[in-house]
């Protein structure tokens, strides 16, 4: 690889880092103030757009701003794994903004300034990330983005939020502490942390303990933001992030760059050779694939459309590490192609998430039976994402997902292929119940979800007051003392989430499920009336404990905010997340649907262009991958990289 | 140098009042002890062959000490105790048990009182500032010499910890109306 | 006017004080004045604080103003004084002063190698920064001596002028604290002193140079060289305030004004470390750790305790100084673990940490001063909300938080990387294991008030309700979901802490984007003066106390410095390089 | 001669030095009188001086007076330097002492006791 001193991988954080002073100057004039994003944004992809044929030709880009540390430089280069990383996020950047603009101006949010600004910070941190020339400066980006992405998790300012960001700072720092150890121990060993594709060749010197020691502590350290199991679990509390913070960030920036990450450590510091002779390479793969299933099987069992979409994101994560752990070239083409397959739909997914959200006010999948004549153009989106998700060819996880597959069969880790098959149908069965019920289904006649509570297929004709799967009764465990609450409403989650597939899981998904009953804070005054009116359904709702008269729901989110161990509901908006309570409670205009089942709206009449706009384009970049996958670059930069790392051409005719 | 009846009992005398200072209650009293401590210090001192430091010692310590201890009770508050000596803690003794046990293992790896091979007395420094001091001063007492001369940076610093002190209790007390 | 005097005469010999122990490496004193470029800057730098500071004193008798000015004036040339030094130092080694031609080791001379130039630097420039900040106080200077007596006289008389800085304090607290700190104080300057004693009897010498090969002859495993040894860093370590011997610090720093806080932090205690790098690595030298390693051990690992016990200790107080105090301990433990490594990476991070640490603690002090003028906040629950009313400082608080953490690029990360870097070079894995913990328990302090700062409503304060849920949270304090609770309690008992919230909601709701930044959360916020505190960092504040810009200016800029010292690691250890190369041989 | 008696002959001083040091310690730490830990703090010092002064001392020598104009003659002369820094020790420790007593007054003015329970329990400490 021919490298070329430029200006231009450093041109590109900057321009995307600099946009945030637009913004925080302009901050009295909105206007002008998103136009700053938009421009950063632009700037950004154009700077990057403006390398890739250069970077195919075989060149790297580097620019060089002198020493950091002895022995480490503080320089970016550009090469086809950066590319890949770096023109991902600012291209979906683009498109995020301007879905930010219409979202965040539809719910009229507070400290749009604030959130403007570390949405930037945070892709210019992750575009540093992606351009890290070695694993220090990858460490400084990397810290830089959990700085920056902080303050968009608490962005709601309420305790759950708080309570989230806390959990985010010290499940991400604790992983960047593990990372710098790694580092250090690293350069103590080899002497330089530079990444070389095919791995540092000084390392498969050193001490093999002492290197398995180091790829532990880097892969920890990343596997915190990749959400690898057991380090996972900040994720879906970051859910109460804004939507398009959970879809740029928490889908494709803050978690790719964890895997990134890993993506780093495997190819350009280890290299497959010497992961292969250390045996790392089985363990990483075991731990994908345990985290992909069990993270699918979790998905399932969640209600709240963007919880489950997290724990779908958590499993899609584990494909590119599982890829990347395969070690077979053609896995890691699959792996790394899902890195930007996953980005386009997931994104998607949670867009289509985020309008359902901003239109109807509805975050739970129970409430939204028929909700495909209310929004035709996003649940057709949102289909096409699933299908994609799930496998289903012309869409861009096919291509991925086959690569995996003759990647972990060709390498006779068959068993791999086992789980990647097994995950298929779990993602089918957690994505084709939304999109059967929105178009094919009536909020009286819906069954109810999640769907492991109920037989697959649903049940038809259950009233809102018959007993609960999980064994609470009206008006049972009534208490209170608000610090009772938590106690006596796992109780209850116990009995109604316990699983045969709950082995090691079972904990973790229980507690999730307690934090499900949402902060039931009302804002304006017919809602509230609507809740002291439907006190009858809600008492016995799932968690009847959560159940008490409005005015000590405040008092009693207040104390047990924090306890939760997750958001309760999109917390985007306090106002509509009350009715995450009311699963199938069909009458509280206008969240959930509205009496009579949804109205019919045509196309282009369901939501801003602003929010659609940004979806279509998305969904078609997913639908591109998957139609024409080497003809939109991602393939050949992927093939590029693996070719560079092992010195195959060409993976897979 | 071996140990005389006149340094034995100025010794001992000076270890009576500092105990005595320890263990009076009354603080006049302890005062008091503390002044005949300085004092004994200071001819001791004098044994020592060192008049200089002594005299400061005296005047000093005895005297502007006392003094300032005196004003200091004068102006604040002079409790009565029905006991008339303190009561020992044993943990703190402990603890200062313990310090004086290590102080004390140090002792016996020091060179014996006035050998003239000690290092202080050996090393060049001190062969110098007796065999220079006049000649490169024309001051007899090679003390003041290196007071005011080899070493007036310290000196130029003690006079700086005076100013230091001044100012101090002037902040320290504005409120009394002092100045 | 007393305080003005009071200030103005002091801090000037705080910087005297503070001023100057450097010293020379073991090479011989011979050496040492046939490689030296002598000058007679060295002894300027003493003098002039001196000068300065009696000249305040007598001009501030009549004209307040004109004492500050006098002082500006004193502490600009200060920092010229320092600035040609630490220039003569990268261009020619090292610079020295031979005081009344009386060379040393029989007179006193002053050595400015690489690392006493960085002090004296800091010192004058962090003197400028708070005299802005105070617009009260005076100048103050820096020395440098190549004995280890005149370390002691210098030493006490930093420690005089900072105890009478802490009972500058209105409260009777500040003297309470004051008093404790001079006792401790000067315990620890008589222990340095009886190890000096020590020093002098095993060796007949004070001059460091002249020490260090003295001590090499008389044998580093004698018994009063290991006294001396012990005597002496012990003494170090009270001043410097490591765990256990920092009782007298939280007291001295909270009970202070916070110009004063800032002051002490920033040069009082780095000072005394300053002087254990020389007593360390002067003096005593690399060999004498090689031939009594257990002194390095406990030295290490006293360190490494420190660095745990004084982040602990911080999480669980409830008052930001006295968290801030508690830090310091922390983070010098952090720099003690540096030096105590004995190789280049350690003390290299040292050094970085200890400049770094008198930048961010030194304005994490000035910030938490403005945030208290503005709003008379002071407990860590008084903090919620800040950012919304006092948002230049808590944005300049947030980053120093950051750097202070080690988030990279910050000089907070670049220290640690390289302390981190001797602790696996030098094969002590359980201390690498605390550096790098370090990080996290940082975070635990930090965060705190950042969340508290950033995204939590603002409570009444001063209500009764405030005084409930401060009662709550000291129990609870490590545990963020306790606090929340016990908040969440107090509030409902007085004032309906959710009703408050739910009014900040509803403000900012029906506010339109544009204003966001300046939300006022007018409707928790009793002070009444929120509103207009936004944009305008210069406007009204509840206790007659000012803002001025320049105080704002100095933390602000403060921040800026934090990052890019880190960006500067490089020149920061070119410029040590030859230094340490004494130093470590 | 046994070891013991040996010390105690040839090196009382510094055996005197270390009580010293200690009383002056358990001052500090036990006396709850505020002027009497001040007290204290000062026969500490001292003892520490008597250190320095002793290192001082040569046996049969002279006040380092230099009668006959130095260069050796008149005899040994004790080390001077010792001797110089306990002078300027002495002054710092008297000029502490100052500050530390000013602290006193005030704090009795503040709390009107001199008591340390007492006064812990005035600041709530």
């Amino acid at each position: 690889m021919i490298e070329t001193g430029s200006l231009r991988p450093l041109g590109a954080v900057l321009v995307a880092a600099l946009s945030i002073v637009g913004i925080v100057v302009f901050r009295a004039r909105p206007n002008v103030r998103e136009g700053w994003s938009v421009l950063g944004a632009l700037g950004t992809v154009a700077v990057i757009a403006s390398m890739v044929p250069g970077v195919l030709a075989g060149q790297a880009y580097v620019t060089d701003l002198g020493t950091f540390v002895p022995g480490v430089r503080f320089a970016l280069r550009v090469d086809p794994l950066g590319l890949l990383f770096g023109l991902l996020a600012s291209l979906l950047w683009v498109i995020t903004t301007f879905y930010s603009i219409g979202y965040m101006r539809g719910l009229d949010e507070h400290a749009q300034t604030r959130y403007f600004a570390a949405f930037a910070a945070s892709v210019a941190a992750a575009v540093g990330v992606a351009f890290a020339r070695n694993l220090l400066v990858l460490f400084v980006f990397y810290e830089l983005l959990t700085v920056a992405t902080y303050p968009l998790v608490t962005h709601d300012e309420t305790g759950e939020a708080r309570a989230a960001g806390r959990k985010y700072l010290a499940y991400t720092f604790g992983g960047g502490v593990a990372v710098l150890a790694g580092t250090v121990l690293l350069y103590v060993l080899t002497g330089t942390t530079a990444f070389t594709p095919g791995g540092i060749a000084a390392l498969a010197e050193a001490d093999p303990v002492l290197a398995r020691a180091v790829f532990a502590l880097l892969l920890t350290g990343f596997g915190v933001k990749a959400a690898l199991m057991p380090l996972h679990s900040w994720l879906p509390d970051a859910m109460v992030a804004p939507t398009p913070v959970s879809g740029l960030l928490h889908a494709v920036a803050v978690v790719k760059s964890g895997v990134f990450g890993i993506a780093r450590v495997v190819l350009d510091v280890y290299g497959p050779g010497l992961m292969g002779d250390l045996g790392v390479g089985l363990p990483l793969a075991a731990i994908a694939a345990f985290t992909l299933l069990t993270a699918s099987v979790i998905a399932l069992r969640k209600d709240n459309l963007k919880r489950r979409l997290a724990y779908s994101t958590i499993s899609q994560l584990s494909y590119i590490v599982l890829g990347l752990a395969i070690l077979s070239p053609a896995s890691m083409v699959g792996g790394l192609l899902h890195i930007p397959a996953h980005a386009f739909m997931k994104l998607t997914l949670f867009f289509c998430a985020g309008a359902i959200h901003v239109e109807t006010h509805t975050d739970d999948i129970s409430d939204m039976a028929g909700i495909g004549r209310r929004m035709p153009v996003t649940m057709l989106a949102f289909a096409v994402a699933s299908a994609g998700m799930a496998g289903i060819p012309l869409v861009a996880g096919f291509v991925s997902k086959w690569y995996l597959l003759i990647g972990s069969v060709g390498s006779g880790q068959a068993i791999f292929a086992v789980v990647l098959l097994l995950s298929g149908v779990l993602n089918i069965a957690y994505f084709w119940p939304i999109v059967y019920q929105a178009f094919f289904e009536t909020p009286e006649a819906s069954d109810r979800k999640p769907l492991v509570e109920s037989p697959l297929g649903g049940r038809y004709g259950d009233g809102p007051a018959a007993t609960r799967a999980d064994g609470g009764r009206p008006g049972d465990g009534r208490d209170e003392d608000p610090k009772g609450d938590r106690s006596e409403s796992d109780r209850n989650d116990t009995a109604a989430t316990e699983t045969p597939l709950g082995s090691g899981t079972t904990r973790e998904t229980d507690s999730e499920a307690a934090g499900e009953t949402p902060p039931p804070e009302t804002q304006d005054s017919p809602t509230e009336t609507d809740a002291v009116q439907s006190e009858g359904e809600q008492a016995v709702d799932r968690y009847p404990s959560d159940h008490a008269l409005p005015g000590d729901d405040r008092e009693r989110d207040e104390n047990t905010a924090d306890s939760k161990n997750e958001t309760a509901g999109p917390g985007e908006d306090r106002e509509s997340s009350e009715h995450s309570t009311f699963h199938d409670h069909a009458y509280d205009e206008p969240h959930g649907p509205p009496a009579g089942g949804w109205e019919q709206r045509a196309f282009g009449e369901e939501s801003s262009w602003f929010v659609l706009g940004p979806i279509l384009t998305v969904v078609a970049g997913a639908v591109v991958l998957g139609i024409v996958p080497y003809w939109a670059i991602f393939l050949r930069v992927v093939e590029l990289i693996v070719a560079g790392v092992t010195g195959t051409p060409r993976v897979v005719g | 140098m071996s140990l005389t009846f006149l340094e034995a009992g100025l010794l001992g005398f000076v270890l009576v009042c500092g105990l005595t200072t320890a263990l009076l209650k009354d603080v006049l009293s302890s005062i008091i002890a503390f002044a005949a401590y300085s004092l004994g210090m200071a001819m001791f001192w004098v044994i020592l062959r060192a008049p200089d430091v002594a005299l400061t010692e005296a005047a000093v310590g005895a005297g502007v000490m006392s003094l300032l201890l005196l004003l200091t009770i004068a102006r604040t508050v002079r409790p009565s105790h029905e006991a008339f000596t303190e009561s020992i803690r044993l943990r703190t003794a402990g603890v200062v048990g313990a310090f004086v046990l290590v102080l004390g293992t140090t002792i016996p790896s020091l060179p014996a009182i006035g050998s003239p091979s000690a290092p202080v007395i050996d090393y060049r420094v001190t062969e110098y500032y007796i065999a220079n001091t006049y000649a490169q001063t024309g001051v007899k007492n090679a003390v003041t010499a290196v007071l005011a001369a080899y070493r007036g940076f310290d000196t130029l610093g003690e006079a700086t910890v005076v100013f230091a002190a001044g100012i101090a209790v002037l902040v320290v007390l504005r409120k009394e109306g002092f100045v | 006017m007393i305080p003005t005097v009071a200030v103005t005469g002091t801090a000037p010999l705080t910087g005297v004080v503070a001023a100057l122990l450097s010293g020379v490496g073991p090479a011989s004193v011979e050496q040492l004045l046939a490689t030296s470029a002598n000058s007679p800057l060295p002894p300027l730098l003493v003098a002039v604080p001196l000068l300065v500071s009696i000249a305040t004193l007598a001009v501030g008798y009549r004209f307040d103003r004109a004492a500050w000015s006098i002082a500006a004036i004193g502490a600009v040339l200060q920092v010229a004084i320092a600035g040609t030094l630490a220039w003569r130092v990268v261009t020619a080694g090292r610079v020295i002063h031979v005081l009344g031609g009386f060379v040393p080791p029989f007179g006193i001379v002053l050595v400015v190698d690489g690392l006493s130039a960085l002090v004296a630097l800091l010192i004058a420039v962090v003197t400028v920064g708070v005299l802005v900040y105070l617009r009260q106080a005076g100048p103050r200077g820096l020395g440098t001596t190549g004995d280890v007596f005149n370390m002691y006289v210098f030493l006490e008389i930093t420690g005089l002028a900072a105890y009478a800085l802490v009972a500058s304090g209105d409260s009777g607290l500040a003297a309470v604290a004051a008093l404790k700190y001079l006792m401790l104080g000067t315990v620890g300057a008589s222990l340095f002193l009886l190890g000096v004693g020590y020093a002098l009897i095993a060796t007949g010498t004070l001059t460091m140079a002249d020490l260090a090969v003295r001590l090499a002859e008389v044998g580093y495993q004698s018994t009063p060289v290991r006294a001396a040894f012990a005597f002496m860093t012990v003494g170090l370590g009270v001043k410097i305030a490591l765990f256990p011997l920092h009782t007298w610090q939280p007291d001295a720093y909270s009970a202070s004004p916070d110009g004063v806080s800032a002051f002490i932090s920033a040069l009082v205690s780095t000072v005394s470390a300053y002087a254990l790098v020389r007593v360390v690595y002067s003096v005593f030298t690399v060999e004498f750790f090689a031939a009594n390693p257990l002194a390095r051990d406990l030295l290490l690992y006293g360190a490494a305790l420190s660095v745990i016990a004084g982040s602990t200790l911080a999480v669980t107080q409830r008052e930001v100084k006295r968290t801030l105090a508690y830090s310091s301990v922390s983070q010098f433990g952090l720099v003690a673990v540096g030096f105590a490594l004995t190789n280049r990476a350690g003390l290299v991070g040292g050094i970085i940490h200890l400049l770094g640490h008198a930048v961010m603690k030194g304005s994490l002090f000035l910030a938490v001063g403005i945030i208290a003028i503005r709003t008379d906040a002071r407990t860590i629950e008084e903090y919620a909300g800040l950012a919304r009313r006092v948002p230049v400082a808590s944005a300049a608080f947030a980053v120093l938080a950051f750097a202070m953490i080690g988030v990279p690029p910050a000089v907070g990360f670049v220290g640690k990387w390289y302390i981190l870097l001797g602790a696996v070079e030098a094969g002590e894995p359980v201390v690498a294991l605390v550096v790098v913990a370090s990080t996290l328990l940082t975070l635990a302090y930090f965060a705190r008030l950042i969340e508290r700062m950033y995204f939590s409503p603002v409570t009444d304060s001063t209500g009764p309700a405030g005084t409930v849920a401060d009662g709550g949270e000291s129990s609870a304090g490590r545990d963020g979901r306790e606090s929340e609770s016990a908040v969440a309690d107090g509030g409902s008992a007085g004032t309906d802490a959710a009703t408050v919230d739910r009014n900040a909601e509803d403000t900012r709701d029906t506010r339109n984007d544009s204003d966001v930044e300046a939300d006022t959360s007018a409707g928790a916020d009793t002070d009444g003066d929120a509103g207009s505190a936004e944009l305008d960092p210069v406007t009204d504040d509840p206790s007659g106390r000012e803002v001025t810009a320049g105080m704002t200016a100095v933390v602000v800029l403060a921040a800026i410095v934090a990052v890019a010292l880190g960006l500067l690691a490089t020149e920061l250890e070119a410029l040590l390089r030859p230094t340490l190369e004494v130093l470590l041989s | 001669m046994s070891a013991v008696t040996d010390l105690l002959l040839t090196r009382y001083n510094y055996l005197a030095v270390v009580v010293l040091s200690g009383i002056g310690m358990y001052m500090m730490i036990e006396n709850r009188n505020l002027v009497k830990k001040v007290i204290g703090m000062n026969v500490f010092q001292t003892a520490i001086f008597l250190f320095f002064i002793t290192t001082a001392y040569v046996e049969g020598g002279a006040p380092a007076i230099l009668e006959s104009g130095g260069g050796g003659g008149g005899g040994p002369y004790v080390s001077p330097l010792p001797q110089v820094l306990i002078l300027t020790a002495i002054v710092v420790g008297v000029s502490l002492t100052a500050v530390a007593l000013a602290l006193i007054v005030r704090i009795y003015a503040e709390y009107g006791t001199l008591d340390e329970e007492a006064l812990r329990e005035v600041t709530g400490e």
